[in-house]
């Protein structure tokens, strides 16, 4: 059977380069076997170990197959897959090269054996996707892809400590459950926090991802933070810090998301408020809530694909993606508009749609075990999604006041990844039983019982209604996207002002923190290139009797500590 | 005749550079040279694989017997340097095929081509000897050759800096001398194997701890140790960007085994931690070299230069892991030799090729690079990775040792400076790539116009340059050869010397 | 002590004179000179070790049972021609720097490495 | 002795003018000299006379011709160097406290290597000078080394200066500055055959007195220095050709070399010259005098290669001018 246990990423790679000397149909035709045949290869590749070999004095296992990493190498191959499909009439070498690269980096990221082949890919991840970032070859994109590589990288290098730190400790390098033990703990844990997005190590995300290609936002999405969940379920499962952490995770973008106008950094923040329902499925730790984690990562990456695409499509059609300077496409792009519509559907966890699925596991995990703040941190987030992200998304888009723009459908390409996307999302969320067999335990857990389908549509109906009731009393106003009316009517308790105020501090803490450390960091630089700089006094041309006095000087210093 | 490889490896280009000579046309003249770095490249192979076969091999010239005439001793750790310094000499020469004709002028490349053979020949002397006055003489054969090829730079700031090397150059070798002469009024002996048994009868004298002091400080200048160090980013900088390539990847590397082999084989790990608080004082100096030089790498124009000051932030990691003191920390530091080295070689004989078709090597003639000269480009970014310790590239091994000897020293702030040093690589590499890809090349030529200027490198350059490349990969994936070697090595060297 | 350690006193105060005028002499020749004082105090010490008193030159005669130790002087001639080997490479450098620079005086050098 | 060495050294410290200088360095090398006959060693006297007193200042001299005779005064930072020297001196005056006294017979030096070079060395190698038979046959290896880095500067200086052209006859650089001393011409026309023939006899009879190889090609050397200062560069080169000069001093070095691998050749090791013939004592001669004249040829050509490489840089540049 040696020809199916290849390692997933083999093929990846090799079509990375190989698409960096093809062109046209040869290309697309490559692209689109590569990750079925490379699919087919990891269904026949039954569980084990695969592909030791030894570095240094170690024993690295490159390949190791097992039911938590292969649901994330199905997962990863579907995504590859339709994102490839959305992508397939972008004509740039480099782009779709890195996306295979960075493709397969994830997949060898999952399917790793040991820490050190992961954090080779951890690595090569940060390194492939960059380019995704600097694929739309403008200033700003350049300027954002260096932020966000300095991140991946620093995540990487903490990594690599931790992992030094561990083979010491625990004398092995195999990839198990390592919990916030001593200090190797402690790094691995904010290596993968920083690739999962933790608060304050969120920046890069949001920075970066608004800032990609339309296709290669769609790429970013699935991969790298999805890869950092996989990591914290394998190596941090039931660690509790981890419930705040992700808790936190899902309601402050909220505060963001609604104030933000360019609609795929909404999309973007909303990524992170997903992120933290896996955060706090991992963190609970028992059966149902990994699960649940797991799920909602499977579940999430198709249905965010498909959100980020419906926006990417918009954005490739009509090169706006400001909510206040779109508006009544859905006359000239109808299927783009019912196909968010089912993606938006989704990710506000609308009972028979795929979000609904997954999200559901995680709240009950929380409800189980005793967490009911965190559970109703999880439900305002819920809420907070479905407003931003459930309505506001296709509302400012495709219905709102028209802002006059005439185009036509996305290309079928597009078209197609994203009606695949949302058949996925339709299925999973009708028989989620297919998703369920997939999964690490065995749980026997059914969404669809009265209590949870009641409360979530309640939720929704009156998130619903309040949206509905502001727009008919022009009470949202699209071209002022800074004002967050939102929350208020969610949460009637809550009043408007304080939510402001705190969104406002927030801000502006966040602010003027920035702002201080790049100001020391400045003074730090002038410092340093006073003293380093090419005419400074270390770089200088010296002459050659100061040369010789440093022999003088360290021959006497040598001399009086040896003989002294 | 395979008895004889020993001396051969030596005298075959002792006695090629004169041959050399009597040939007077300058192609005929560079075939020869190329057999004659690949005949030693082939005799250096076949040392390796002899000493590892069968153990430490002895050559007495002459006929005399060890201390009273010269004895050639190769062991593991002389024959891997031999191999490393002859590697990249004969992939130097095959570049200088072409690469050398814009740099010197036709008819100065014959005693061009003389001067560097009898480099080598002073390099590979130093290191097979066993005998420490015959090191010296060695090493001022390799040390004149240098200055003379560094002296061949265009740019008239070559020939101070010659001068300036030629100066301190010669202190240190006075001072090895000294340091012999010490040695030899304590034991009255001048072969290495003799002095390291009769040194510990007249431990803890006075005269003994001079002849440490001087050969310490002298070895110190010559591989450039901070702050030391001052004569080297000019040397680099101006001279022939192949003799750059060259130098860089062996002169110091010869350096660093003299220091081991005088500190380890000579002296006694446990003589010279008494002395002098030596393994202080190297990691502090090595720890200085690291970031001052580095941080002056980050803002260099020149990249000739930026490099050179990168060589003095790696020559501090090797010190770094002698300073450790443990087997571990040596092994890191042979690691790092032969890796430094391989990368080294690449980059600069990258840069020789980027010099050879812009006629510079200034941070402006790397705008728009990567498309202009994508192979060279390419080929500095890997050896750039490599710099910085990426893994899958042979640079990442030697950090990972170095960083492993700091953990099992108990030495947590010398680890993370470590990896704090390969953070401000990342910087001085970026610099360069940003350059290469992410900006306009400065004078946009006519599409379609194929400049001189447009193209890649020629062959005779790229391919030893991505020879080197590929065998930096190679060897970061499959690390039998060198850690195994090295790590023989290490153990041999602090198990009681050999 | 005085008298058996002198000879050693006299050659450390030659190597620190030798020292002192690379270090101190802004002049790329006196700098050679004084590199070259520096070089043959350590000659002076080497042929001081070989002496035995009352040996005689190490050349066989008949009749002479004591010789000073010839192993010093052999290494000495050696280090006499790598140092005059030395001096004139250097010199060479000194005659092209002076060509190219139309000075030998460091000062003026840095000088005019800093204008262009 | 030694006294007169140190205040030649303080002296040439002080001085500013830098012909003096060198004058004093001529001066302190025959100073040296003569202190290492008074210490028995009189191969290295002869060396450092012909070498401190003889070539050392003449190449100063071409090159100060070159460069200008004058020092600028700048010094720099002079009390703290001074401050620095005399600590480090202090320093290593401590260190030298413990060291075998002066001359005493029982020092380790005397007792270990060097026995059996003066007890054996005559029975062993057959010659009797045994600085000779230490320097040509037990650590001949050594010598080729030296041999080596003398055709290294030589090449050096070479590469740096010559430019392969001599000064075409007639033109006013022809004429060398001591061209019009009618009495110093005639006397040297009878000096030079002399000091050649001398050379040839300190040539071969290293074996039996001071001298050898090197002295000998020193000394060749000078002879033609003298002839090139005297009549002319433009003749000089004619008498000696530079080109011959660059494959004589190559072929010195092979023939050293080549005896070596000989040697390998015919069954012993490197440079092992017993191997040589039948009867290894006579071997070990022949061996000796083949490598002995290797030296001679290398270091006089070498040497009058670098005084012509000095002498056409004089050319070039006044040319320029």
């Amino acid at each position: 059977m040696m020809p199916f246990e290849l390692p997933p990423f083999l093929f990846f790679y090799l079509a990375g380069a190989l698409v960096l000397f093809t062109s046209g149909t040869p290309r697309a035709v490559l692209m689109l076997l590569i990750p079925v045949v490379s699919a087919v290869n990891l269904w026949l590749t039954p569980e084990g170990s695969y592909g030791q070999l030894a570095f240094l004095d170690l024993q690295l296992t490159l390949h190791k197959v097992d039911r938590l990493s292969i649901l994330f190498g199905y997962l990863f191959h579907i995504a590859a897959l339709i994102a490839i499909i959305y992508s397939l009439h972008v004509r740039d070498r480099m782009q779709q090269g890195a996306a295979m690269f960075y493709a397969g980096s994830a997949l060898g990221a999952v399917f790793a054996g040991d820490l050190l082949t992961l954090f080779v890919f951890w690595e090569l991840l940060a390194l492939t996707s960059v380019f995704l970032v600097w694929a739309r070859r403008s200033e700003r994109s350049y300027r954002v892809g260096m932020r966000y590589l300095i991140i991946q990288v620093l995540s990487g290098l903490l990594l690599l400590g931790g992992i030094i730190l561990y083979s010491r400790e625990a004398d092995s390098l195999s990839f198990v459950e390592i919990g916030l033990h001593g200090v190797y703990g402690w790094l691995i844990f904010l290596a993968f926090g920083i690739k999962c997005a933790f608060p304050f190590f969120h920046n890069w995300l949001t920075d970066a991802y608004p800032e990609s290609t339309p296709t290669g936002t769609v790429f970013l999405s699935a991969f790298t933070t999805k890869v950092a969940v996989y990591a914290l379920a394998r190596g941090y499962p039931g660690t509790e810090l981890l419930v705040y952490i992700g808790a936190a995770m899902t309601c402050f973008p909220i505060f963001y998301a609604v104030i933000e106008n360019d609609l795929r950094r909404v999309l973007a923040y909303s990524l992170i408020n997903q992120l933290g329902f896996m955060v706090v499925g991992v963190g609970i730790g028992t059966a149902l809530s990994i699960n649940g984690a797991v799920a909602h990562a499977f579940t999430d990456v198709i249905f965010k694909g498909l959100l980020f695409m419906s926006m990417g499509a918009v954005l490739h059609m009509t090169g706006r993606i400001n909510g206040s300077e779109l508006g009544g496409l859905y006359k000239s792009m109808p299927k783009t508009t019912v196909l968010c519509i089912i993606g938006a559907a989704s990710i506000s966890a609308f009972p028979l749609f795929s979000g609904f699925v997954s999200k559901s596991m995680v709240m009950s995990a929380a409800i189980e075990n005793d967490y009911p703040w965190i559970w109703l941190m999880l439900l305002f987030a819920s809420a907070g999604v479905f407003h931003h992200a459930g309505i506001k998304i296709p509302y400012f888009a495709f219905f709102a006041h028209d802002a006059g723009i005439r185009t036509s459908e996305p290309p079928v390409n597009m078209l197609l990844a994203m009606t695949i996307a949302a058949a996925l999302c339709v299925t999973i969320g009708i028989f989620p039983e297919v998703l369920y067999q997939l999964l690490p335990y065995d749980t026997g857990y059914n969404p669809y019982d009265a209590t949870h389908v009641l409360a979530q549509t309640q939720l929704l109906f009156f998130s619903a209604l309040a949206f509905v009731w502001l727009n008919l009393r022009h009470m949202y106003p699209p071209e002022l996207p800074s004002v967050n009316l939102d929350a208020e009517w969610c949460y009637r308790r809550l009043a408007p002002s304080v939510l402001q105020r705190i969104t406002g501090v927030v801000v502006a803490a966040n602010t003027a923190l920035r702002t201080s450390a790049a100001k020391l960091v400045a003074w730090v630089l002038a410092y340093i290139s006073r003293h380093h700089g090419p005419d400074g006094l270390l770089a200088r041309t010296w002459p050659t009797g100061s040369v010789v006095t440093w022999v003088v000087v360290l021959l006497a210093v040598y001399l009086s500590l040896s003989l002294f | 005749m395979l008895s004889h490889l020993p001396i051969l490896q030596v005298v075959v280009p002792l006695l090629a550079a004169p041959a050399c000579l009597l040939l007077d046309r300058s192609r005929l003249v560079w075939i020869f040279t190329v057999l004659a770095c690949g005949l030693s490249l082939l005799i250096s192979m076949l040392l390796l694989y002899q000493v590892s076969q069968h153990g430490t091999l002895s050559y007495d010239l002459g006929g005399w017997d060890a201390p009273w005439g010269i004895e050639y001793r190769i062991d593991l750790l002389s024959a891997y340097v031999m191999l490393v310094v002859s590697g990249i000499a004969t992939l130097v020469i095959v570049a200088a095929g072409t690469g050398l004709e814009r740099e010197i002028p036709l008819e100065k490349q014959t005693v061009f081509y003389v001067t560097y053979l009898l480099c080598l020949a002073g390099l590979l002397g130093i290191v097979a000897t066993g005998d420490i006055f015959n090191v010296f003489v060695f090493l001022e054969i390799s040390s004149l050759a240098t200055y003379a090829l560094i002296a061949y730079g265009r740019d008239r700031r070559a020939l101070w800096a010659a001068y300036q090397y030629l100066i301190v150059g010669t202190i240190g070798a006075t001072f090895i001398l000294i340091g012999i002469g010490f040695l030899y009024s304590l034991t009255g002996t001048l072969n290495m194997q003799d002095l390291a048994a009769r040194i510990p009868d007249s431990a803890g004298s006075r005269t003994a701890s001079t002849a440490f002091v001087f050969i310490v400080v002298g070895v110190c200048l010559k591989l450039a140790l901070f702050p030391l160090h001052l004569w080297l980013p000019n040397a680099y900088a101006y001279a022939p960007s192949l003799v750059t390539a060259f130098l860089a990847a062996t002169a110091t590397k010869v350096a660093v085994y003299l220091l081991i082999r005088l500190h380890f084989s000579v002296f006694g790990e446990q003589f010279a931690s008494s002395s002098l608080p030596l393994h202080g004082i190297l990691l502090t100096l090595g720890l200085a070299g690291v970031f001052v030089a580095s941080l002056v790498a980050i803002f260099q124009p020149d990249i000739k230069r930026l490099f050179a000051y990168s060589s003095i932030a790696q020559i501090g990691y090797m010190i770094i892991g002698i300073g450790f003191g443990t087997a571990i920390g040596l092994q890191a530091t042979l690691l790092h030799l032969f890796n430094h080295a391989l990368m080294k070689g690449a980059l600069f004989l990258a840069l020789a090729a980027v010099v050879y078709r812009l006629g510079s090597a200034d941070i402006s003639a790397f705008r728009g690079l990567g498309r202009r000269m994508p192979w060279t480009m390419a080929a500095i970014v890997i050896g750039g990775l490599s710099l910085i310790g990426m893994p899958l590239t042979v640079g990442f091994v030697s950090k990972w040792y170095l960083i492993l000897a700091a953990i099992e020293a108990g030495m947590w702030p010398v680890a993370l400076l470590v990896v704090t040093g390969s953070i401000l690589a990342v910087v001085y590499v970026w610099r360069l790539v940003e350059a290469a890809y992410f900006q306009p090349p400065e004078n946009e030529l006519p599409e379609g116009l194929d400049g001189p200027d447009r193209r890649e490198a020629p062959l005779t350059l790229l391919v030893p340059t991505w020879l080197l490349v590929l065998v930096n990969i190679y060897l970061g994936i499959d690390t039998r050869l060198t850690v195994g070697t090295s790590g023989a090595v290490a153990s041999a060297l602090l198990g009681g010397g050999q | 002590m005085l008298p058996e350690l002198y000879n050693y006193w006299v050659v450390i105060l030659l190597m620190m004179t030798g020292f002192y005028i690379v270090i101190v002499q802004g002049n790329l020749i006196k700098k050679l000179i004084g590199l070259n004082l520096f070089q043959t105090s350590v000659f002076i010490f080497y042929i001081s070790l070989g002496k035995v008193s009352g040996g005689s030159a190490p050349i066989f005669a008949e009749g002479v049972s004591s010789y000073s130790n010839p192993l010093p002087h052999v290494l000495i001639l050696t280090a006499i021609v790598v140092g005059i080997a030395t001096t004139a490479l250097a010199l060479a450098l000194v005659i092209r720097i002076r060509n190219a620079y139309g000075t030998v005086e460091e000062e003026e050098l840095q000088q005019r490495d800093l204008e262009c | 002795m030694l006294l007169l060495l140190a205040i030649t050294a303080l002296a040439i410290a002080w001085l500013r003018d830098l012909f003096a200088a060198v004058m004093l360095a001529g001066i302190y090398g025959l100073l040296s000299a003569s202190f290492f006959v008074s210490v028995d060693a009189v191969d290295v006297a002869f060396t450092e006379a012909a070498v401190g007193a003889g070539i050392f200042p003449l190449l100063m001299l071409a090159a100060l011709a070159l460069v200008g005779r004058n020092e600028q005064t700048a010094y720099r930072r002079p009390l703290i160097s001074l401050l620095l020297v005399s600590i480090t001196g202090a320093a290593l005056v401590l260190g030298t406290l413990d060291m075998p006294a002066f001359g005493s017979a029982d020092a380790p030096p005397h007792n270990h290597v060097a026995v059996r070079y003066i007890e054996e060395s005559p029975k062993e190698i057959g010659i009797p000078n045994m600085v000779t038979s230490v320097l040509a046959d037990y650590r001949s290896f050594d010598t080729l080394g030296e041999v080596v880095v003398v055709f290294t500067a030589a090449m050096g200086v070479l590469g740096l200066l010559f430019t392969g052209r001599a000064a075409s006859p007639g033109s006013a650089t022809e004429r060398a500055n001591m061209y019009d001393h009618r009495v110093l011409r005639v006397v040297s026309k009878m000096l030079i055959p002399l000091i050649l023939l001398f050379a040839l006899y300190v040539q071969f009879h290293g074996e039996y007195g001071p001298g050898g190889g090197f002295q000998a090609g020193v000394i060749f050397a000078a002879g033609i220095i003298l002839y090139a200062m005297l009549f002319g560069f433009g003749n000089a080169q004619r008498v000696v050709r530079p080109a011959l000069l660059q494959i004589l001093a190559a072929c010195g070095v092979l023939i050293y070399g080549s005896v070596g691998v000989v040697c390998l050749l015919s069954g012993g090791n490197f440079l092992d010259y017993s191997q040589l013939l039948p009867d290894p004592l006579v071997g070990r001669h022949v061996g000796i005098l083949v490598i002995e004249l290797g030296v001679g040829i290398t270091v006089a050509s070498a040497m009058i290669l670098i005084f012509y490489a000095f002498a056409s840089a004089t050319v070039n540049s006044e040319e320029v001018a």
